[in-house]
């Protein structure tokens, strides 16, 4: 079996008729898919942009390009650390595979929040809601479609890195599985609640809507004590114990996570052109 | 099976090992930076047709940039591009008709 | 006789360490009952679910029609209320086309397109029943509404592309059209999935030999259907969301006070819209380019333009989406694009009959009932192809459009096409499936009274559609000039029915008392035909090694050298350890399970902020985890599976002419 | 055993079967000529230029694809019929010669194929052209000036669930309720002059609606949010059946209506008499020839026709005998009807222009009593029909929405209310 090899070329796969795994191929065939997917929603949006009803509101009221500009920085950056965990776990480098993974869904997750952060001022400083205008409508389905696409990333991206602590003899049965499980919780608990902090302390910073310094850490301290918790665990369930089943061989599932990483990725460049940029010409 | 990969030639499956991280560090870099001339370009005050093109050019670069380097396209078997592109391809035709339909004077909406 | 062979399994898996085998991560494997149907991933289990599924969907859909046609049959009729009507024909058009054309062609993708290209199993056996429960779900969100009370639920009535605005909140508050919206989101999910499995078998599951161009016909049309599939459909799935959230979210895409331009939603449903008509019409094509060079012991003719033109409707089918959209008032520049555009479907399309005909010429004709259905199939196409090219040419269209000239069109392709050939297709592959073979008595009566039937339905419907009649149109008066005309279509319905009786009848009975039949018994080309019937689960004890295009018949003409061939194959294979099986799984029936509970969480309850919101929100939040769950934990217990060992000389066997 | 056997002798022939199956409905079908597409909605038998030019494209298409047929099902049947394999002996003979195909041939019947749609394909050209445009106004500026000099007769009309309303915004009629000015607008019949292009500007406040008059022109749909137009030339005067053709609804198949095509002289006439306001009634005028009793409105079944094969003998002429009043009013039944649509609120949707209702989402009433339908095309408009429709409209047509104004309202009906409302619907001239 190809899987015994003492080197994978991880650009052919001798089980199939092409060379190419059968992942890889799912993998691009979906992302086809995923084209006409944005298509049908950015031409949505396009369409209505051409021809906005009268009296809507003005998307230039509205946008805010430095932030937008940073997350799509920040986007950019996490494609960065996807292709570098793909490059690492095909030299079976687990461990730097491991943190760029960590990497790239904390770009991920910073994006995500920035988003949430857009969106909020929208709504409630500008008074764009999805259904009080045309624009909020398209603008709020389409970026936030695209946001679900990164969150599931995120998501899949931290299975990801716990599975990559899978034991390899197979032992401990039900306490693996609890482990696991344990594991997800501190993970995306962390991630969670340190984009909960970070989103509270930004708007306290900006005082929007209501929202002050003083006391911050007070109304926060359940966020900020339950995020050092998991934290925490994190560190310890990471600690180094035995061989693990994750390696050159499981380079094809990091490989077909990173392609879905970077189409998304590709997605925002185009939004970021259409959707933001030409609204300032 | 594992026969094929194990006799291939060194210099073959060489290119993993040679690490692509000083190549994936500066396609980064590029691709930051073109979004920055982006930004800026849109304030610049040239035709309107001008920048479009700009923008449009520059956003290609970096989509093409993103699936040749980062998603590997360029060391893949190229039935891969083939596929990803007739979804591409469509797609872009599919909006481009689209829009054109919805420019042509009888799409105006009716004043409210 | 069909060659039995003594199967072995040990389950040794494959990964080098044990597995931890923990209660949740647990593999079912039960070889019979209804936990073997709901874990299996054997495609040929998955395929003969699909069909029968699709079977049952195909009689209800009928049911409906004739309904349909009774309430015409006389005018002024009050057999059905015009609310039940509605329904009728919104229910009869999504059911035929989405439960019931769709799915069985998907079941022959199942069963025959692996066994066709020398594979043992499609690339993700899971994913495949992922979908097929998925298709399920979708199904029965549709139908829901049938069950519930009609005046905030009923089935939905909005027809079968459920225009904007009128599927909008303020037209139809009820919950019909949530069903609707819904069911098609699940059943796109389910199609697109399989669809990309089905992509990834053909390119890189053929047999060792089995390059593009000796591929059977038939996968190509499969290959051309799964892109058309995974390309159309988010086309639809954007524009039902977007439907979605006008109706639940108050968005404006479609809401024209908030200045939305409902004629996008035409242009989002016919983007998709057109291709579905190809990927109805594409697979029976397929299987009608399998039966005719069988039937005639001759390859098919011009093999390769064929394919290409096969590839080239496909193509082309994304084209011409506005063609159902002529009477929009899209300006004479569009119009005159998309009517052009239309016209040039007719050359490809034309290819494909002429090289049909160029098959039967100088073959030895042997008119078994398949053979039947699919000459039946090539003067019904063309009659539909047609009428067709008639709505193309768009002035003629602005007659033609919404009126019964349009019926009579499309159930000519659809039933005179889509439908002949899968019937042709179950009578050609029922002996593979089943071992058994049906009556050439019962099936030729079906066949001529399914045709006479058919016929007699729609052609007059031409006649009535130049007369002006509407469709849609649950009453008309009777000084129109269309009393004749409907009565004679709706006996005709009833006798097309009778033969669609007499059809299945002569199956489910084959099914249980027919002939049985061993290896090969219509003296195939294709590599199915070199299988024992029904095929074992592992396909193929030696994979095939393919020398030519009619891989099985090539085989048949070059016994010896193959049978040495497969010795040796054997041989290698037990050094690798016997054929590898999957594990069955339940995980994808469970992430299905839960998106069924999540969307009759979506759609049965109310959002006002009573108690409803609560159930509705609870529903959903239970579904969604449910389903997420099911899929990571089907990812994390991994694709693991056991070893066959084939005891016997199957393998000297394999190539034995029947 | 028996009875398979038995069909088997019955059924040596499919040929014979397929005759006797098919001839017996043709036969049924013989006496009733259901083949000869005369009906009123022909798309065949046209009276317009318009459709005139989409029917004899739709003949382009059918000669071609009929020769084609022709040929190409001759060969099939040939090469079916000579190439059958007679015997079990045949079937098991030597397969025949394996031939792959041949390029010349397949590319000599695509370049057929592509000739044959050529010749389809300029008329559709041309005649998708002449469909967009009214002859000689192919710019905006050209068009308005001779609608401005009436060249060109320009309506609205727009699309309601399940009703048309039409206006002619070049007709301005007084409002004397508000001493203003509007322009004359009417319902479900559509009058036009006839030998002069109409331009129809098409709209719908709610669904999709689709505006077909065969005989006059193709469907062109009615969409919100888009300024979509047909235009159409009545050849001569004449009385022509529209249809909604797209589906709108619960009674989208009841939503029709009818064009009218008069002489200029007629035309005028027409005019002038409509945009007077509405008539009032005052003294008893001779009695009228007796009708045939009517019967009491509940003995309609649900779908009952509501027309008469009488009336279809010379439409129009019916149509010009509803334009003068009829005999027998009665002052005081119809001002008793005139109070009951007020008290009944029918005022709240309807407007009758002089008799101080003004409602919006109605039909126009001011001169019902003018039209030869009701209800959108699906009743003849006579006393028994009247009756019929404002005793229970949701039981004509279905999901109504005239029907739910009854409900919301409470509006109930005495038999007597019945007849004084009708009287003075059918004053209204
Ligand atoms: C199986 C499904 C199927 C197939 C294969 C087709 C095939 C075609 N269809 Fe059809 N169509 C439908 C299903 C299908 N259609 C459905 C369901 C609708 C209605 C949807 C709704 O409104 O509900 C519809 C409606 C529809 C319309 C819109 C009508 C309207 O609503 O106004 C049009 C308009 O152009 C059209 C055109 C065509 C054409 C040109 C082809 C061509 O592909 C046909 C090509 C075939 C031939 C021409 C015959 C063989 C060719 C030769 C022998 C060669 C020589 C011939 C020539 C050169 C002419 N179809
Ligand atoms: C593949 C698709 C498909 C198929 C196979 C059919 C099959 C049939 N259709 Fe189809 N039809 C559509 C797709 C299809 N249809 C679509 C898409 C629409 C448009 C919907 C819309 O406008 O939204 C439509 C609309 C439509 C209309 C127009 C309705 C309207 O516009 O008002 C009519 C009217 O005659 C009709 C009739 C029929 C008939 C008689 C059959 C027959 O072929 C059916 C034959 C099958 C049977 C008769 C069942 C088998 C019978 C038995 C087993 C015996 C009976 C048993 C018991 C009673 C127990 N259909
Ligand atoms: C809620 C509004 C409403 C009320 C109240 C109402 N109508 Fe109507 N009426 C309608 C609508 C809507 C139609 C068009 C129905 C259709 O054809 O679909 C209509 C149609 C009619 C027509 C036929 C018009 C035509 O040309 O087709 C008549 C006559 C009529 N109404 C009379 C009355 C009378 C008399 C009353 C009071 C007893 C009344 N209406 C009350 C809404 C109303
Ligand atoms: Cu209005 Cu149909
Ligand atoms: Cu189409």
């Amino acid at each position: 079996m190809s899987s015994h090899a003492a080197t994978i070329d991880h650009h052919h796969d001798p089980s199939t008729s092409t060379g190419i795994p059968n992942k890889k191929l799912l993998m691009w065939a979906f992302l086809a898919s995923d084209c006409m997917f944005f298509g049908a929603l950015i031409s949505t949006h396009l369409i209505y942009r051409l021809h906005p009803p009268s009296g809507g509101i003005k998307p230039l009221d509205v946008f805010d390009i430095q932030l937008t500009s940073f997350s799509t920085f920040i986007l950019l950056m996490s494609s960065l650390m996807m292709a570098l965990a793909v490059n690492a776990i095909q030299k079976g480098n687990v461990k730097s595979c491991r943190w760029s993974l960590l990497t790239t869904m904390f770009f991920g997750a910073i994006f995500l929040a920035c988003q949430v952060f857009e969106f909020n001022t929208f709504v409630i400083e500008k008074h764009m809601t999805i259904s009080n205008s045309l624009l909020g409508t398209t603008f709020f389905t389409l970026t936030g479609t695209h946001g679900c696409h990164v969150a599931i990333g995120v998501l899949w991206l931290g299975l990801m890195y716990v599975r990559s602590f899978k034991p390899a003899d197979g032992r401990g049965g039900a306490g693996v599985w609890f482990t696991t499980l344990l594991h997800l919780l501190a993970v995306f608990g962390t991630l969670v609640l340190t984009m909960k902090f970070v989103i509270e302390l930004v708007w306290s910073l900006q005082g929007f809507n209501g929202y002050a310094m003083a006391g911050l850490i007070g109304r926060e301290f359940l966020t900020i004590a339950g995020a050092l918790i998991a934290l925490g665990g994190c560190f310890w369930l990471a600690r180094p114990a035995g061989p693990v089943q994750f390696d050159q061989r499981h380079a094809i599932d990091v490989e077909s996570m990173g392609l879905y990483w970077h189409f998304v990725d590709i997605v925002w460049i185009v939004i970021f052109t259409a959707v933001y940029l030409l609204e300032y010409l | 099976m594992s026969s094929a990969s194990a006799t291939l030639p060194a210099h073959d499956a060489g290119h993993h090992d040679e690490s692509k991280f000083p190549l994936y560090v500066q396609i980064a870099m590029l691709l930051a930076v073109i979004t920055g001339v982006e930004i800026i370009a849109v304030y610049l005050p040239f035709a309107k047709w001008i920048l479009v093109t700009t923008l449009v050019g520059l956003s290609t670069v970096k989509f093409m940039f993103v699936i040749f380097y980062f998603m590997h396209l360029r060391w893949d078997k190229p039935f891969c591009t083939i596929l990803f592109f007739i979804g591409l391809v469509l797609t872009a035709g599919t909006m481009w008709a689209l829009l054109t339909l919805f420019s042509v004077e009888n799409a105006i909406p009716l004043p409210t | 006789m069909a060659h039995d062979t003594t199967a072995k399994s040990d389950f040794s898996p494959h990964e080098e360490h044990a597995p931890a085998k923990t209660f949740v991560l647990w593999r079912p494997h039960a070889p019979t009952g209804l936990m073997d149907w709901l874990t299996t991933v054997d495609h040929k289990k998955i395929g003969f679910l699909y069909g029968f599924f699709a079977l049952i969907f195909f009689l209800v859909g009928g049911v409906e029609a004739l309904l349909i046609r009774t309430q015409l049959m006389f005018p002024n009729n009050t057999v059905l209320t015009a609310q039940q009507y509605n329904t009728m024909f919104t229910m009869h058009g999504t059911t035929m086309i989405f439960l019931a054309v769709m799915p069985l062609s998907a079941a022959f993708f199942n069963y025959i397109m692996p066994l066709q290209i020398g594979a043992r199993d499609v690339a993700f056996p899971r994913l495949n029943a992922f979908s097929l429960w998925t298709f399920v779900a979708g199904a029965i969100i549709l139908n829901i509404g049938w069950f519930l009370p009609v005046d905030r639920w009923g089935a939905p009535d909005g027809g079968w592309f459920g225009y904007a605005p009128l599927t909008s909140k303020t037209f139809i508050p009820k919950h019909s059209i949530d069903f609707w919206v819904m069911g098609l989101q699940l059943l796109g999910v389910a199609s697109i999935a399989a669809s990309l499995n089905f992509i990834v078998t053909i390119i890189n599951l053929r047999a060792p030999g089995m390059t593009m161009m000796r591929l059977p016909v038939f996968v190509w049309m499969t290959l051309v259907t799964a892109f058309l599939i995974v390309l159309s459909f988010p086309a639809i799935t954007i524009a039902l969301v977007e439907l979605m959230m006008d109706r639940n979210f108050g968005t404006n895409f479609f809401e024209v006070s908030g200045g939305g331009m409902p004629i996008l939603w035409q242009h989002l449903f016919w983007v998709f819209g057109h291709p579905e008509v190809y990927i109805l019409i594409l697979p029976a094509m397929g299987i009608i380019s399998e039966i005719l060079p069988c039937f005639s012991r001759k390859p098919l003719y011009g093999y390769p333009i064929v394919v290409f033109s096969g590839a080239c409707i496909g193509f082309l089918g994304f084209a011409v989406w506005s063609h159902h959209m002529f009477t929009t008032g899209m300006g004479a520049v569009a119009t005159a694009a998309f009517s052009m555009a239309t016209m040039c479907i007719a050359v490809p399309t034309g290819v494909k009959i002429f090289n049909w005909i160029g098959t039967l010429w100088g073959g030895h004709l042997k008119m078994s009932t398949p053979m039947m259905f699919a000459l039946g199939f090539i003067w019904m196409f063309m009659l539909g192809g047609f009428s067709g090219v008639m709505h193309s040419a768009a002035p003629a269209d602005a007659q033609q459009q919404d009126s019964y000239f349009v019926i009579a069109h499309f159930h000519y392709v659809l039933i005179g096409g889509s439908i002949f050939a899968l019937l042709a297709g179950i009578h050609y592959w029922f002996p593979l499936i089943f071992g058994r073979k049906v009556s050439e008595f019962w099936g030729k009566l079906s066949f001529w009274v399914i045709f006479v039937g058919f016929n007699v339905t729609f052609f007059p419907m031409h006649f009535l559609g130049l007369n002006g009649m509407p469709r849609r149109t649950f009453t008309y008066d009777p000084n129109m000039g269309w009393n004749t005309a409907n009565f004679i279509a709706t006996m005709g319905s009833y006798v097309l029915g009778l033969g669609i009786f007499i059809y299945f009848a002569t199956m489910v009975y084959t099914y249980f008392k027919g002939e049985k039949v061993g290896r090969d018994p219509w003296d195939g080309r294709t590599l199915e035909w070199s299988l024992p019937t029904p095929p074992p689960e592992y396909n193929f004890a030696v994979i095939p090694t393919v020398h030519a295009r009619d891989a099985f018949w090539y085989e048949k003409h070059h016994q010896e050298e193959i049978a040495k061939e497969k010795a040796e194959h054997a041989k290698e294979d037990e050094a690798h350890g016997g054929i590898h099986m999957p594990f069955a799984s339940i995980y994808p029936f469970v992430a299905s399970f839960g998106l069924l509970i999540l969307a009759i969480g979506a759609t049965v309850f109310d959002s006002n902020w009573s108690p409803g919101i609560h159930i509705k929100l609870a529903t959903v939040l239970v579904g969604g985890a449910v389903a997420v769950a099911g899929i990571y934990l089907w990812a994390l217990e991994g694709n693991e599976g056991y070893h066959l060992h084939i005891e016997g000389d199957d393998h000297k066997s394999d190539a034995k002419k029947h | 055993m028996l009875l398979t056997s038995l069909l088997k002798k019955l059924f040596r022939l499919d040929v014979c079967a397929f005759l006797a199956l098919g001839g017996g409905s043709l036969l049924r079908a013989s006496d009733a000529n259901w083949f000869v597409m005369d009906g009123h909605q022909s798309t065949i038998f046209t009276e317009g230029p318009v459709a005139a030019s989409q029917t004899n494209l739709f003949f382009v298409t059918c000669w071609v694809t009929f020769v084609i047929f022709i040929i190409v099902g001759a060969v099939l049947a040939y090469a079916t019929v000579k190439f059958k394999a007679r015997s079990e002996a045949d079937e098991h003979a030597e397969p025949p010669p394996q031939g792959h195909g041949n390029p010349l041939v397949e590319l000599g019947l695509i370049a057929a194929s592509v000739l044959a749609l050529v010749i389809i394909a300029v008329p559709t050209l041309k005649a998708i052209w002449f469909t967009y445009d009214v002859p000689g106004a192919d710019t905006k500026a050209k068009l308005e000036e001779m609608i401005a000099k009436k060249e060109v007769y320009e309506v609205n009309a727009t699309g309601y669930q399940w009703w048309f309303k039409f206006e002619y915004p070049t007709e301005q009629a007084t409002v004397p309720e508000s001493g203003g000015k509007a322009p004359l607008a009417t319902a479900n019949e559509l009058i036009i002059p006839a030998g002069q292009p109409v331009r129809i500007n098409l709209r719908t406040i709610d669904v999709i609606h689709s505006f077909w008059i065969p005989k006059l022109a193709g469907k062109v749909d009615m969409i919100p949010n888009r300024a979509n137009f047909l235009w159409l030339k009545a050849d001569h005067p004449g009385y022509y059946w529209g249809q909604c053709a797209e589906y709108c609804g619960d009674s989208h198949a009841v939503m029709r209506f009818r064009v009218i095509a008069l002489g200029p002289k007629d035309f005028n006439d027409w005019l002038d008499s409509q945009l007077q306001p509405a008539r009032n009634v005052a003294s008893k005028t001779a009695p009228k020839a007796q009708l045939a009793a009517w019967r009491k409105p509940e003995s309609f079944r649900r779908n009952e026709s509501g027309v008469t094969s009488k009336f279809d003998i010379s439409p129009l002429d019916a149509w010009i005998a509803k334009q003068s009043p009829e005999g027998g009013e009665d002052p005081e039944l119809i001002a008793k009807g005139k109070a009951l649509f007020q008290s009944k609120t029918c005022v709240g949707c309807h407007a009758i222009r002089g008799h101080g209702a003004q409602g919006v989402t109605a039909p126009e009433l001011t001169h019902v009593g003018a039209r030869s339908t009701i209800a959108a095309g699906l009743l003849e408009n006579n006393h028994e029909q009247l009756q019929r429709w404002i005793h229970n409209p949701g039981v004509v047509k279905p999901g109504n929405k005239m029907a739910k104004g009854y409900i919301d309202n409470k509006i109930t009906l005495t038999e007597a209310d019945e007849e004084a409302l009708v009287a003075y619907l059918e004053s209204l001239k």
